[in-house]
């Protein structure tokens, strides 16, 4: 019987490595997966490059790891909001490297990594200094910046419910970047506010098929910053 | 020196522009402001980069926790019958795919060939933040830019070439400020309504490059708020 | 008020014109849009050039568009099927040009051609004749093939139900192809089983959101090839 | 000459090798037929391109429309408890970025380096075909063929070098014939199974590639069926 169940964020987030390349699900406060995130903390696991839309708030989710020093590079699109307290300090001191990338940017190159297509071209950033460095290339007389795909070691997601397969809903718009990173990693971790039985969830409605989780651990109400 | 719009007199005016059935985006800031005056009586649907399409202003009554619905700006907001769902991928195909009709984007600099600076002010000690203004940019069908004619220390906001970092090139097609309406136009910046008792002369000065008046051009105006 | 509800197909399918590029969404006859294309078939149009899964079968839809002349040019990955009478007939006379796609890379190109991504790098095809005229390069060791966007003046699908602005649900595996073409067309034409009302559609499942749907006709039963 | 297993039987076998909790697409023709013979009480997920994630034998008491489910030969089909259903870019996905874990897959030719070819036949009146049979071959984590031995001219449908066009280079790990289980290895053809009563020089003089038997090669059977 597949049963991809643990009991709990510790367990969920065993033999991730320093180093690791960790896609986040979440975008704010909204579908941030704080719970696995404040295990990977607990870990105290160092040099992690984090993948997300933002640098974290407060002191949980991406706000911890990055106060506990456990990350050496954030690739994100907006990495402050008020209460994005742990990273303005890092940036300050130079304790961090920063990858600005626009934010379909960042969705549509970890879709590709797990997509298994290596590269793309889009508009976004021609013209400007986010596409420094970057292959340009024109089509149809327009000129167009190649980009990378993006994969990560471990995807920490958050959802609503689960079955024992890894099969994931999500809530409004806390779905976000959660089923983008869930597609790019080699190990994907869910926590989610309730399991329900298998088949319990209508095969239509289905946003994250199975296919992509590893693991999912039940955390109902989770801890919030806020 | 006239009197300009204040920032929710510049939002609900952007709003009357905005044709029945357009999906627009409202970036964070004033932009945002545009979903609480929208035109009354007509449909719009607003789309939010983090995978809503249909959202209104928060109805405290509708149930759902702050958190589950948020727009770019990470505030509640609520959904109006017909809205959807979807991930942040799916959302900017329909950005960088020229679905979206509209995007209403803040800014630091517009140049008169339609460049936008809105995202990094260098030497600031903070980050650079881009969040989703360079996929809107160069993606949306129509960029509007809603802001200050001058900023706080009163260089003009409009000018001939940026000198901040730029969003996209070219990307914008229509300015609203406090002052007037100016459209980016093959043939440089062409105010269609402006302050009345405001002339062009004066609102030149205020501008960092050259403006010119339309033909027809109309007061531009709006009620208190 | 918006209403994208048009009152018959052959009113949903004004105004296409002589040489189109028509996006086709089905697999086998599962989700094809019978009474679009034949709707289609019966302007008399010419030159069109289809994108679909397949070549059709039976007297119906695709089918019917090929049997009627209408069609220059096939882009599909599978034109044959038992029934294929029409394009087996224009094939053999070779009355039609014929462009052969891998089924993953139709999808990825007309998605391409929805998401502003002109062009893509995709390992399938490599090393096969597939190949061949195609721009080649190594990611990593491996060699990929670069893919173009293929961009849709119209395209035709079949959905489940929809509302008056277009927000669409599928059946099943009916879904295929359907939502993939709805993305990548100037014009999104949807025959649905049934419209319900507005607010009718639980946001959290609609499959192809509205922004990509111009007009929607109601054909409850609708023809099929048997 | 020793019988071979039937089709039934081939696919039988097959299944066995399948791990619970694996992610298999099975192509059109022989694999399908997996479907039909996959192994009780274990838990393995079938996945068809045309946007289906758990199916299993149409069970004609499901209530579900046979054009509104089918496999990827356009069959109809039945739903396991976990199914999930999704469009064909996000099918591809799956297959093209490494999710699923075995493509079953028919071939006209495998040659000893993995090389397959099973999409078209040069010099056949009728149009080629490909499907999503290259992709499968590029994408899949492992690629098992499922074939007769030889053809109906007797010619081996193991060869060093495919003569037929390639559907993917350097793509399959394993075949099943009915006469034997070969997987492809860095040093070649290994047979791990066959008919037991036919010797590896019978079977050699079948195949067109230079085959070893493996240390604690087993005979291949199964079941009437």
């Amino acid at each position: 019987m597949i049963d991809k169940q643990c009991k709990s964020a510790a367990e969920a987030v065993e033999g991730i490595k320093d180093g690791a390349v960790i896609l986040v699900g979440g975008f704010g406060q909204t579908g941030e997966p704080m719970d696995l995130l404040d295990a990977i903390a607990a870990r105290g696991l160092r040099d992690l490059t984090i993948v997300a839309n933002g640098g974290g708030s407060g002191e949980h989710g991406i706000g911890r790891l990055l106060a506990a020093g456990c990350v050496r590079k954030l690739v994100c699109s907006f990495p402050r909001v008020p209460g994005s307290v742990a990273f303005e300090e890092l940036y300050e001191q130079r304790a961090i490297e920063l990858e600005i990338v626009p934010q379909g940017t960042i969705a549509e190159r970890v879709r590709a990594g797990g997509a298994g297509i290596p590269a793309f071209y889009v508009p976004t950033g021609a013209g400007t200094e986010l596409a420094d460095g970057k292959e340009l290339r024109e089509f149809e007389g327009r000129t167009f910046v190649m980009e990378h795909a993006i994969k990560g070691d471990v995807a920490v997601i958050k959802a609503d419910r689960a079955d024992r397969w890894g099969n994931l809903t999500y809530r409004l718009s806390a779905r976000n970047f959660n089923p983008v990173m869930a597609m790019g990693a080699e190990l994907t971790i869910a926590q989610v506010e309730e399991c329900v039985p298998l088949g319990g969830m209508d095969p239509e409605t289905i946003i994250t098929p199975s296919i992509f989780v590893d693991r999912v651990v039940e955390i109902p109400g989770g801890v919030s910053n806020g | 020196m006239a009197d300009g719009l204040t920032r929710n007199q510049m939002a609900w005016r952007l709003g009357r522009d905005i044709a029945e059935g357009s999906y627009v985006n409202l970036g964070v800031g004033i932009p945002l402001l545009v979903l609480e005056h929208a035109p009354g009586g007509r449909e719009i649907i607003f789309h939010s980069e983090n995978g809503v399409l249909g959202m209104k202003p928060k109805d405290e009554t509708d149930g759902i926790l702050p958190d589950d619905l948020t727009n770019a700006g990470k505030q509640p907001v609520s959904l109006v019958p017909g809205a959807a769902m979807f991930h942040h991928a799916d959302s900017f195909i329909m950005i960088r795919g020229g679905h979206v009709d509209i995007a209403v984007l803040g800014a630091y600099q517009v140049a008169e060939n339609g460049d936008l600076a809105n995202w990094r002010l260098p030497g600031s000690p903070t980050a650079p933040a881009v969040g989703g203004a360079m996929d809107l940019a160069a993606g949306a069908r129509n960029v509007w830019v809603i802001c200050e004619h001058n900023g706080r220390d009163g260089a003009p906001k409009i000018v001939r070439e940026c000198t901040l970092p730029l969003t996209g090139p070219g990307s914008v097609n229509r300015i609203y400020t406090d002052l007037a309406i100016i459209d980016v136009t093959p043939d440089g910046l062409v105010v269609r309504e402006k302050i009345e008792t405001l002339s062009l002369e004066d609102l030149q000065a205020l501008s960092g490059a050259p403006l010119t008046l339309a033909n027809g051009w109309r007061p531009l105006e709006a009620p208190d708020l």
